[in-house]
């Protein structure tokens, strides 16, 4: 049992946050709320990849000595952190136009409920 | 690592994302997103991977804090959910 | 020549970082750069195109890496064959929309072209990688471009664009997970790495969930039916300078990215057996078809209707990947191609429409087709293609659909697919009897959303420039549905 | 956001110590990205941070302090051009695009035309391209983000 | 709405926990991902990349293509930002672009 939770752990924590953060952006009607939502999205995605990268007794992917050999088994699996760091990137470059959404649909439309401006559009 | 250290914040995070959801004032709700993100930060580098945990901590937490903070301000601080 | 694939996307990538630039100095010189730097880049596609029919599938490392450590860009027969699709349609849309770009985006042409070039950038290079990963920084690019030229268009636009980034990045964040799924199990993220080592063994539940999330997440991308929901109001709603651009062309590369993974991402059969993706393709697609077709016929707006029928199609490509045998994929392959040209027909001549009356509203088309006689034949050929009828593009691709239905057994696919042309015909016929019967109403205000009268009898024709590369996507049904032996035999064929 | 605060101790604190100090960090952790953590992107978030840091201090309606978005436009445009024309180079010198071995960078190093070396310099140089266009977007960001006011 | 959700998103955390158990154990070191690719990237890092972080050599290098797809994604925001909220654009077009 308590191995079991201790080599699974990692995916059900992101699995809570993945729904958590798709609740967020689906249900909730203030429109920030649905962009908190989309960063807790996007950490779990992130926390989920690096936490499949773990490698047991591995260092942090350095090579620290110059000249000596580097083993690959020293070393924790470098890919998952390069596409991480990407999507990284990319979360915040949507969070600023997001943002940038907002604040004209604020200035327009004077409300960031999703139901009013709903509203206000069919009319 | 200690796992039981992981699991005890994988908890916490899972524990501040639920407050930045449910808080009514906005600013503490994007205050709570950046708790959260910096906790993801945390255990990103307890993880093995510095590089990003330090992306995290300054893209994901400073960077989209600052920029809702400041898209925010000149907003009505309360949201109606 | 060995270069070629990455000659697709760069000549866009570059123009994207120097239009805005330029522009800050010299507005007028946006359109002319964009312009050049989409026709290098067809023209390119159709060399690769030219290269792959002689020589067979190009592979290109990127940085020079080997593919499974590397990026890898794969030009085979299908990617060229919708690479020059995308690039040659994009050309004439961007080319007939200039006017409507120009009062849309008026003093803020270089961020505009900018992201417009950024969005066609982002689609090739979807369609030319071989990388997982890669194809998700590339959609993403794609879609942000996609969701901030939608937010342009005025309050509805607004709330459209918003909700369409909400749902694309549910979308977007779905295939990355899947992606992860597929990583975990495999190991890499080379598409023909993913193939071999799963074609060895496939067995394992994280594979299924991968396969599943990323169907997910392109079905939102591509607008399947339960997904479909952020579509009518972003294409309804959106400017015209960019509507008659993403509409051909966007979803349309969502639905290739399915393909890419039925070809070449999982085995063959994989996603019959282990997961039921191609039932469930099916099944959706089969629904989607019937629910775009009937709220097409619903609308009175031309704009929405041609949205909803969007939908019908995309659901006819799905159709095709659902049933999932060459002719089936071949027939969804030659929809692309045909959708892409006759919606762009359809919604240029839209745009054309609106340039001249100030209107989209089906009732204010009376009499138009004595008015705007050359935008209304760009406007009637691209509808005969859509319904389906001979020597048009768009009845072969429904006549293939149909008999790779009943060759599977699946008799509810023709069916469905012959009744989907009826319904086209009720919903685009309708228009077309408007524009050519009716006589141009002499009172204002027949229609509630009608535009006064006077606009439509004053209206003439619109400028060459408007009309003729909407009457060039509209012949361009005829030629191609004429060439649709040579497309298949030559380069659908070889390619599924 | 933008009234100024007319705090002589908290101008001085962040425009002088702070601030100073933040574009030191954030250079160092774009040289120093090779080795240990960090990088274009790292380097170009903290440095625009410093920078939204100084103009929520002093308020941004001094225009001493504006960079204008033009010239943001321009940097950014140049940054990424930058990368671009990485990957150009090797293309024109007939191998495949970002092949950093066949950047001409012979003149940095003694050991001409070493490949490993070749490689490191066109990382280096990638990185500070990176920096440049990620900095100057993030700025464009704030200065638009918090400029338009509305009138509650 | 919110129980619609909710009724939607638990099959998603279903799968996703369910799935979980086939995923290789947490530090596992005989992962699928830990020994396909990765010992190559660390080999090739060593070998022909004259930088010590193995991240940002395969990040800038040997993936550097996925890397300017990332900055493309940044000036994507930064024209997006400007599209929407520059000065002087006033959307005086508005009204016309909107009429239905």
């Amino acid at each position: 049992m308590i191995e079991e939770i201790a080599a699974r752990f990692p995916y059900w924590a992101t699995a809570a946050l993945i729904v958590i953060g798709l609740y967020g952006m689906i249900a909730k009607r203030s429109l920030v709320k649905k962009l908190i939502g989309m960063n807790i999205l996007q950490s779990a995605i992130i926390l989920f990849f690096i936490a499949g990268s773990l490698r047991e007794g591995a260092s942090v992917p350095i090579l620290f000595e110059e000249g000596a050999v580097a083993r690959a088994e020293d070393f924790v699996n470098p890919l998952p952190h390069v596409l991480m760091l990407t999507a990284i990137v990319v979360g915040v470059a949507i969070t600023g136009v997001a943002l940038a959404f907002l604040v004209r649909i604020r200035e327009e439309f004077g409300t960031l409920d999703e139901e009013s401006l709903l509203e206000q559009v069919r009319r | 690592m200690v796992w039981e250290l992981e699991l005890a914040l994988f908890g916490l995070l899972v524990v501040s994302a639920i407050v930045a959801l449910q808080l009514r004032d906005l600013i503490a709700a994007v205050a709570a997103l950046s708790v959260y993100s910096f906790m993801a930060a945390a255990l990103l580098a307890m993880m093995g991977a510095v590089d990003v945990a330090f992306t995290e901590a300054a893209l994901g937490a400073g960077i989209t804090g600052v920029l809702f903070i400041g898209a925010i301000s000149l907003m009505h601080r309360r949201s109606v959910d | 020549m060995d270069q070629l694939p990455i000659l697709i996307p760069l000549p866009l990538l570059v123009m994207a970082l120097v239009v805005p630039v330029v522009a800050l100095a010299r507005p007028g010189a946006a359109f002319p750069l964009t312009l050049a730097a989409v026709a290098a880049s067809a023209t390119a596609s159709a060399l690769a195109l030219a290269a792959v029919l002689d020589d067979g599938p190009m592979s290109y490392a990127l940085g020079g890496w080997a593919p499974p450590l590397g990026i890898e860009y794969v030009v085979d027969h299908v990617a060229a064959y919708v690479s020059v699709v995308v690039t040659s349609v994009s050309l004439l849309v961007i080319v007939g929309t200039r006017r409507w770009a120009v009062r849309e985006a008026g003093d803020r042409l270089g961020p505009f072209y900018g992201l417009v070039l950024l969005l066609l950038a982002g689609l090739t290079g979807m369609v030319v990688t071989g990388d997982l990963f890669n194809l998700f920084v590339f959609l993403e690019i794609s879609s942000l471009a996609a969701y901030a030229l939608v937010f342009m268009g005025g309050r509805a636009g607004m709330v459209a664009g918003f909700r369409y980034l909400v749902l694309g990045t549910i979308g977007g964040a779905l295939y990355l997970l899947g992606v992860g799924f597929v990583y975990f199990a495999t190991g890499t993220l080379n598409m023909a790495d993913v193939l071999s080592i799963l074609e060895a063994d496939s067995s394992g539940r994280a594979v299924q969930a991968g396969a599943v999330l990323i169907f997910t997440g392109l079905g939102l991308k591509m607008a399947l039916v339960p997904l479909h929901l952020w579509l009518p109001d972003a294409y309804t709603h959106a400017p015209s300078s960019v509507n008659t651009l993403i509409a051909p062309v966007m979803t349309k590369v969502g639905a290739y990215a399915m393909l890419r993974m039925f070809l070449s991402v999982f085995p063959d059969g994989y996603l019959r057996d282990a997961v039921p993706v191609a039932d469930a393709l099916l099944v959706l697609g089969l629904a989607g078809i019937v629910l775009g077709s009937v709220a097409a016929m619903a609308q009175t707006d031309l704009r929405r209707m041609l949205a909803y029928s969007s939908i019908a199609n995309l659901a006819m490509i799905a159709v095709g990947l659902g049933i999932g045998t060459p002719l089936a994929l071949v027939a969804a392959l030659l929809h692309v191609m045909n959708h892409a040209v006759m919606k762009a027909a359809l919604f240029s001549s839209v745009a054309s429409v609106r340039l001249a009356t100030g209107s989209s509203s089906v009732g204010g088309l009376a009499g138009i087709g004595r008015r705007m006689p050359l935008t209304m034949a760009a406007f009637t050929l691209g509808a005969v293609s859509m319904v389906g009828i001979p020597p048009t593009a768009g009845f072969f691709s429904k006549w293939y659909m149909a008999q790779a239905g009943l060759q599977d057994g699946q008799w509810l696919v023709a069916v469905v697919v012959l009744g989907s042309s009826l319904m086209t015909a009720v919903y685009l016929f309708r228009v077309l009897e408007r524009a050519y019967l009716h006589p141009v109403p002499l009172v204002a205000g027949a229609a509630p959303d009608a535009p006064p009268a006077a606009a439509v009898q004053e209206a003439g024709e619109s400028p060459a420039d408007v009309v003729w590369p909407a009457l060039a996507l509209g012949l361009a049904t005829v030629v191609l549905g004429l060439l649709n032996v040579v497309i298949v035999t030559r380069v659908l064929e070889p390619g599924v | 956001m933008t009234e100024q605060h007319d705090s002589i101790i908290l101008n001085f604190v962040v425009r002088v110590l702070l601030v100073p100090f933040i574009f030191v960090f954030g250079v160092y952790v774009l040289v120093h990205g090779e080795a240990s953590p960090g990088g274009g992107f790292q380097a170009g978030a903290i440095v625009a941070a410093g920078l939204v840091l100084a103009r929520l201090t002093t308020g941004s309606e001094h225009g001493e302090r504006r960079i204008s978005t033009r010239v943001l436009l321009w940097l950014a445009s140049a940054g990424i051009g930058i990368y671009v024309l990485a990957g150009i180079v090797p293309l024109l010198a007939g191998v495949n695009f970002l092949d950093y071995a066949a950047l001409p960078v012979e003149w940095f190093n003694a050991v001409a035309g070493h490949e490993r070396t070749n490689r490191a310099m066109g990382i280096f140089i990638v990185e500070v391209g990176i920096f440049i266009g990620v900095f100057s977007v993030l700025v464009i960001l704030y200065d638009h983000l918090t400029e338009r006011f509305t009138d509650d | 709405m919110k129980w619609l959700t909710a009724a939607l998103l638990l099959p998603l955390a279903a799968l996703l926990i369910y799935v979980s158990a086939d995923l290789p154990d947490r530090g596992d070191p005989d992962a699928p991902a830990n020994l396909h690719l990765s010992p190559e990237l660390v080999e090739v890092t060593e070998r022909d990349i004259e930088i010590p972080n193995i991240v940002t050599a395969v990040l800038a290098d040997v993936r550097g293509y996925d890397t300017l797809g990332e900055t493309l994604v940044v000036f994507t925001a930064g024209l997006a930002v400007l599209l929407v909220l520059m000065r002087g654009a006033r959307p005086r077009d508005s009204g016309r672009s909107n009429e239905r």
